[in-house]
């Protein structure tokens, strides 16, 4: 595997594809165009993510993980030449996702004949623009930060008539390679639990993402037998949250979860809180769990209170996963740091997947989709999964990780959530 | 004080005279107004009073609300000043302080100041970089004036209003490059949130004896310069009357430059104020300072330097005890709505001058 | 009104209908009194004046009995109608139209817009109509258009009608400005300080001009006025104002002769051209 | 339905551009009309170009309802994007499963005459949108009567923030009772129904993008014949007489309350017409879309253009679109790899936003097609000079 991941570009991509890929009997359509492939046919691959704004640091390391991906490819998925190219969703004068942009992207893409695969989007709420419109078309659609269950089930914290309102055809044509919240919210309780909170405050930035999560959440945690004091959702933009630090702290919360993204606040708030709550335990989601929050040296959060502070991401511990070393020396060898934004790996894999998917005979959209939601036990950089039919991965363990010496988020154990 | 005197024009409302609401208008205007100020806090004294049976809660709230509203102070002095010379809201403010804080954390970096330096050194560093914040704002103030503005002065008056944004962005874009989009911590050179003393139940921390010490002897200093001074005393003749007062032989360029030039140096002071206050920076967090600054000089009497002062700490007040007692999320909606009412019964603002058109 | 124009015309002044009437109108600014408990009436169909030195209190009388200021006690009212508290477009509607003593035409408008907006109270196309451009707005539009052009030429503006305000000469302007007024239909016509401005041969021209007015559209006419000349030489009745309060009134000979004017007004002015 | 609106602009414009005469006048318009309409036939059905170019037409009918607020009345409206809002949510709540337990139908269609939900027809939501904004608008006004100037700014600005403060927060708000919020804050109410008009049948499908541009071609059309109409009307008039001199305009018996309601009513009717598009259109009512920065790119676009001109603001509002949604993001992005350097153009956005703003206004501060009075107002100072009634006596 290890050297299937590094990826001696020509033959190194199919044979992965092959070995990963669970079905290899390929469909008699898909063959057909294999072979028009293999005379040097071409397939576009997109993907749209705000990279502009808040967001930029994280979007634009997905971005170096896709072309990675890629490079290391050739730019080649067997014998099909893979062009990809990168869609930006937000706009200049709101430095945020911006629906007509997505919907421009996802019809950008759904009218691009040759187009297999559209990674996206960043955001939650863009995909339910975008999902639809792919959807109309049977163009896969691959998310490698999506977390909202909504998208993909009607599981208690979505809303009614989802996700059948995003597939007007019936046909489910999107994956996501993060667990849903629902996973991660488990896993977070779980921690909770074992660290011995008592009282615990959530504080959400009311983004689809924080919301959903905190609204999941709070009913894991109740029935983990924890008392929940707050669940707010803040102004993101408020000069500080003294005053809601003080105000937790007089209900006795012992634990604060923040859940939300960096961007909105968490940094201000997760010091508010440490100073008015000196020995709370801190939380936060993968939202946060990155060194942009932790490091004091890139202007997270100081040490200090660092040294309180867990937070957990679907991604293992890199070093211990197969493939995961050669990942991060070819993304020193190309990007100079080895210390990749969490980011990075994820749209690395949503590209090595679709690399993987193309060369096993998925080059029309139909046998694309096909290939895609077939993909099953595939290992790769974090970890090994499958898809139900809902395109939901089947990973479910999450990694806890603390502040370590070097101030970034530091593997310290896996969390087996005991919510499925 | 101030240039309260200083209005060329606004009297706000409209000059068609007492209609029959008026009367009940201005008794409202008169009392009725500090009836709508004091209602957020009577109600949660009285409730703090029944249920913890002391006003300490509600004193924690309004003092902390004190200090933090001193930082909105000192931009809204830059926004009344400049408004009150040239009429124009000039959007371009908040990012100037914006461009104050980061100046501030850039510094602490190059100065070595850390939290393990010695109290000394941090005493005498922070000095350094207020006089260098206020410098580089003043100066960065006067420039925007000098591009955006200036060239504009005889245009239509809206046309300004649209470089002030575009100079809001091209800031913002600076911040973006400097510092990155996410929110920057800041080394908490002081232990902002450190208790200093309580008092009656209010604990006052590091952070509000910061703001305070700093903010007072600022406005004091600007208000004594701009009443006493020459330069001072030509900065109000324009703001009365441009043409007259170049008749009088004031540099009216000069003048208006200068003006950007202390209101440019209160922001960079506020600048660092709020790095050390709340320790995080964020390239756009002078936007939403902005706003509230202005806000302030509204509330106050646009032209009133002691009117911004006062709608500052206000703003500050209303903003922690919706934090604390509604919410964060709604704070922005209460504090415009004040921000409604005060136009509505008083709209030439707290300490604006009531004109003869107005009455 | 029963009586026609003409047998009001025949009456002398002090006992024809009263047209406005302030009754013991006083205006406060904060603790400054501007006018003083001031009655006032103007007849139907006469010249009156008010006068007074700089400062006097005339033109906050007159922006009371406009609708622009709501005096502090007193009332005002107007072919019979309270006005007291009434907007200035409701007491435009009522008919009475005034002219500003430092001009204020529409200056990007022409001089036959500037027209049209003061026939805005008796045009009824509202938004709907204005929109589809209704045959009734159409047609409501040609009329004012046309009057508007009649009304200009009336005031002696040929042929520029299309001119833009601020392009026209001072004189042109007040004619105008006139216009404007007149075009509201008005019973009574509000003009201050018409001949600022202007010299004796044009204020001559104007005085001859609001007789016409007068005799010729049954106008009554208010006339605040710093040229005693002109004011002497047109008003059937004058009031003189000084502080704010009514110090005189009368026909113009016996204003003329009070004591009380000349000490307070006469020595004003006098002191007044001495210093320019 | 657009080809019947254009003609009759034509009429009211030709004193417009005495200059170029009737012929040319004439003929440069017809031939952009045809073009406009024609155009989508050239185009792929969803190419983006299409897509920007609808984009484009809803900030252009926007653009046109605050002109006749900031433009014809002279009221500085810095709080928009409320309309936008209240807009945008009435196409989310008369549109969408957002209720998801009601069960209401009203002359719709295909898919969304199953969901569940509230699903009304298009066009009955367009009007519902055009008066609930026309009601905001007058709600929004009445405060900001006796004030001028920049003191309306910053109410209608408090105002705007409040509609932002309220669609961020909205999901925590149930007016109806539970199970029924207020808007789904950042969320956002998704998906909308498709638009399905009689004649565009092609609705039915997410990539055919003609049918929508269309339909705000013809909004737009419709916007722009407003415009004209009303600004040579008597209301018209009376707006430009209360921007010039507020005394004098009341004095020549304009009621000021109403008439400036009336302006604050249309504007607002033709935002909130924009927004009830462009939810079906975007296919999500977002709160994240309703910041103050919207304000002041509609804004923006109107003072680009000239105020207070109707084809000034046409322009400008297709410009400064195309600059924001589409110069920067897509066409600039490649230029600095293309030259050979290695930096984001991504990173530098809003400067190059900002840039473009400052020298357009520094070059041409009257705007682009500037309206034949403000630009009179500019040289002669008219107007900023005479805003307060002197008592002098």
């Amino acid at each position: 595997m290890a050297g299937c991941l590094l990826g001696t570009a020509a033959l190194g991509v199919s044979a992965c594809g092959s070995s990963n890929s669970s079905s290899s009997s390929s469909t008699p359509a898909a063959s057909g165009t294999t072979s028009s492939g293999a005379s040097g046919g071409t397939v576009d691959v997109y993907s749209s993510l705000p990279l502009q704004g808040a967001s930029k640091d994280q979007t634009n390391a997905m971005v170096q993980g896709i072309q990675l991906a890629l490079s290391e490819a050739g730019n080649k998925a067997g014998s099909t030449t893979v062009k990809y190219q990168s869609l930006d969703d937000s706009t200049a004068a709101e430095g945020n996702w911006n629906a007509q942009q997505v919907g421009a992207n996802a019809r950008k893409a759904s009218s691009d004949k040759k187009a297999v695969a559209y990674i996206g989007e960043f955001n939650s709420g863009a995909s339910k623009v975008s999902i639809p419109v792919l959807n109309s078309v049977g163009l896969a659609m691959i998310s490698p930060a999506n977390t909202y269950p909504g998208l993909t089930t009607s599981e208690p914290g979505t809303e009614k008539g989802e996700p059948d309102i995003y597939y007007p055809t019936g046909k489910r044509n999107y994956v996501r390679i993060v667990p849903r919240d629902k996973v991660q919210a488990a896993a977070l309780a779980t921690q909770m639990k074992t660290d011995g909170c008592t009282k615990v405050a959530v504080a959400n930035d009311k983004d689809t993402y924080g919301a959903g999560l905190a609204r999941i959440f709070d009913t894991d945690i109740k029935s983990k037998g924890i008392k929940l004091v707050s669940d707010t959702g803040i102004q993101k933009d408020a000069a500080n949250f003294r005053a809601y630090a003080s105000k937790i702290k007089a209900a006795g919360a012992d634990c604060f979860f923040f859940s939300g993204v960096t961007a909105n606040g968490a940094v201000q708030i997760t010091k508010d809180v440490a100073a008015a709550l000196p020995n709370a335990k801190l939380y936060g989601a993968d939202g946060i769990c990155e060194s942009g929050f932790t490091n004091p040296s890139k202007k997270g959060i100081p040490a200090k209170i660092g040294k309180n502070f867990e937070c957990t991401v679907a991604t293992l511990n890199l070093q211990s996963i197969p493939g995961g070393p050669a990942f991060l020396k070819s993304f020193k060898a190309k990007y100079g740091t080895d210390k990749p934004d969490p980011y990075a790996i994820y749209g690395y894999e949503a590209m090595k997947l679709t690399l993987d998917t193309i060369a096993a005979g998925g080059t029309t959209r139909d046998s694309f989709l096909t290939k895609l939601f077939a993909t099953k036990d595939r290992k790769s950089v974090i970890g090994t999964y499958s898809f139900d039919k809902n395109g939901d991965t089947s990973l479910t363990d999450y990694g806890l990780y603390d502040v370590g010496p070097d101030g970034n988020p530091t593997f310290k154990s896996v969390i087996k959530a005991t919510a499925g | 004080m101030a240039l309260q005197d200083a209005q060329v024009d606004p009297p706000a409302a409209a000059p068609l005279g007492a209609r029959p609401g008026d009367a009940i208008r201005n008794f409202i205007s008169g009392y009725g107004l500090f009836a709508v100020l004091l209602a957020l806090p009577v109600y949660y004294g009285i409730s703090d009073l029944k249920n913890d049976g002391n006003l300490a809660h509600l004193g924690q709230n309004i003092f902390q609300g004190l200090s933090n509203g001193a930082i909105w102070a000192l931009i809204a002095v830059g926004y009344t000043l400049v408004y009150g010379i040239i009429e124009l809201i000039n959007f371009a403010h908040g990012d100037v302080f914006m461009i104050g804080s980061f100046t501030a954390s850039a510094l602490f970096g190059t100065l070595g100041l850390t939290l393990v330096s010695s109290t000394g050194s941090i005493v005498f560093g922070l000095i350094l970089t207020l006089v260098l914040c206020m410098l580089i704002c003043g100066l960065l103030n006067v420039m925007i004036e000098r591009v955006a503005y200036r060239p504009l002065r005889n245009a239509p008056k809206l046309a300004p209003l649209i470089t002030a944004v575009g100079l809001s962005f091209i800031l913002q874009n600076v911040g973006l490059l400097w510092q990155g989009g996410s929110p920057r911590s800041v080394d908490d050179l002081i232990h902002a949130q450190q208790d200093v003393f309580t008092f009656l139940g209010i604990t006052v921390q590091r952070a509000d004896v910061l703001a305070i010490v700093v903010t007072i002897p600022l406005v004091i200093a600007a208000t004594t310069f701009i009443n006493r001074s020459r330069l001072g005393k030509a900065m109000r003749a324009t703001a009365q009357d441009p043409d007259a007062a170049r008749l009088m032989g004031i540099n009216v360029d000069v003048t208006i430059s200068l003006t950007f030039l202390i209101g440019g140096m209160l922001a960079g002071a506020a600048g660092l104020i709020y790095a050390l206050y709340q320790t995080t920076v964020q390239f756009n967090q002078g936007f939403q300072a902005g706003l509230i600054a202005f806000t302030a000089a509204v509330m106050g009497g646009i032209g009133n330097l002691r009117g911004a002062v006062l709608g500052g700490l206000i703003i500050g007040i209303i903003q922690f005890i919706s934090d604390d007692r509604i919410g964060t999320q709604w704070t922005p909606a209460i504090v415009f709505a004040y921000l409604i009412l005060i136009m509505i019964f008083r709209p030439q603002g707290l300490l604006g001058e009531e004109t003869r058109e107005a009455g | 009104m029963s009586t026609t124009p003409e047998a009001v015309a025949a009456l002398p002044v002090t006992e024809r209908p009263k047209l406005l009437e302030a009754s013991r109108v006083t205006k406060r600014f904060g603790g400054l009194v501007a006018v003083n408990d001031v009655s006032f009436a103007v007849p139907q169909r006469s010249i009156v004046s008010i006068i007074g030195p700089n400062g006097a209190g005339k033109t906050t009388f007159f922006n009371m009995l406009t609708g622009l200021y709501t005096p502090s006690t007193g009332r005002v009212s107007f072919d019979g109608k309270e006005t007291t508290q009434s907007r200035p477009d409701q007491i435009t509607a009522l008919g009475m139209a005034r002219t500003f003593q430092n001009i204020r035409l529409f200056g990007t408008m022409s001089a036959l817009e500037n027209v049209l907006v003061g026939q805005h109270a008796r045009m009824k196309s509202g938004i709907g109509g204005s929109i589809f451009r209704t045959p009734r707005t159409r047609k409501e539009e040609q009329l004012v258009r046309e009057k508007g052009r009649e009304m200009l030429s009336f005031v002696g503006i040929r042929g520029r009608f299309d001119d833009l305000a601020i392009n026209l000469s001072y004189g042109d302007q007040r004619r105008v400005e006139i216009a404007r007024a007149l075009a509201s239909d008005p019973k009574l016509l509000l003009l201050d300080e018409p001949t600022a401005g202007m010299n004796p041969q044009e204020s001559e021209n104007l005085t001859t001009f609001m007789r016409k007015l007068r005799d010729e559209l049954n106008l009554a006419i208010l006339l605040i006025e710093h040229d005693m000349k002109v004011v002497m030489g047109v008003s059937e009745y004058v009031t003189v104002l000084d502080h704010g309060e009514k110090i005189a009134e009368g026909d113009p000979v016996s204003v003329r002769n009070n004591p009380r004017v000349v000490e307070a007004y006469l020595g004003k002015q006098g002191l007044e051209e001495a210093g320019g | 339905m657009a080809t019947t609106v254009k003609k009759k602009p034509l009429a009211a414009l030709e004193d417009r551009f005495p200059k170029l005469g009737r012929g040319p006048q004439a003929v440069l318009i017809t031939a952009i009309a045809i073009f406009a309409v024609i155009f989508p036939l050239l185009m792929d059905p969803i190419s983006g170009t299409l897509a920007d170019a609808t984009q484009y037409l809803a900030y252009v009918v926007m653009g046109l309802g605050l002109n006749i607020v900031v433009g014809f009345a002279g009221l500085l409206d810095l709080g928009y994007v409320a309309f936008y809002a209240v807009g945008a949510y009435c196409s989310g709540w008369l549109m969408s499963s957002f209720y998801a337990d009601a069960n209401i139908h009203i002359l719709v269609t295909g898919t969304a005459a199953q969901a569940p939900g509230v699903h009304v027809n298009f066009l009955l939501v367009l009007v519902i949108a055009a008066m609930l904004c026309a009601v905001a608008g007058v709600i929004i006004g009445l405060p900001t009567l006796r004030l001028r100037g920049d003191y309306i700014a910053i109410v209608t600005l408090a105002f705007g923030e409040i509609v932002h403060v309220f669609a961020v927060n909205g999901d925590g708000i149930h007016p109806f009772g539970v199970g029924y919020p207020l808007t789904k804050g950042r969320d956002g109410i998704s998906p909308i129904d498709q638009i399905k008009l009689p004649g565009l049948s092609q609705f039915n499908s997410y990539l055919n993008l003609r049918p929508y541009y269309w339909t705000i071609l013809a909004i737009a059309a419709i916007a722009i014949f407003i415009s004209l109409r009303l600004r040579d009307s008597r209301l018209g008039r009376a707006w430009i007489a209360i921007r010039e001199d507020e005394v004098a305009a009341a004095s020549m018996g304009i009621p000021l309350v109403k008439t400036k309601l009336q302006a604050y009513a249309i504007g607002a009717a033709l935002g909130g017409v924009s927004g009830a598009f462009l939810g079906p259109y975007l296919q999500i009512v977002n709160a994240d879309s309703f910041a103050f920065s919207f304000s002041i790119f509609v804004i923006a676009t109107i003072i680009l253009g000239g105020l207070g001109s109707v084809w000034g603001v046409v322009l400008g509002s297709i410009l400064l679109s195309y600059i924001n949604y589409t110069l920067i993001p897509d066409q600039l992005n490649s230029v600095p790899h293309k030259i050979g350097l290695d930096f984001n153009l991504a990173d530098v956005s809003i400067g190059i936003f900002g840039v473009l703003l400052l020298f357009v206004m520094l070059i041409r501060p009257e705007g682009l097609l500037p309206e034949r009075r403000r630009k009179i107002e500019l040289t002669e100072g008219i107007g900023a000079a005479e805003t307060s009634f002197e008592v002098s006596t």
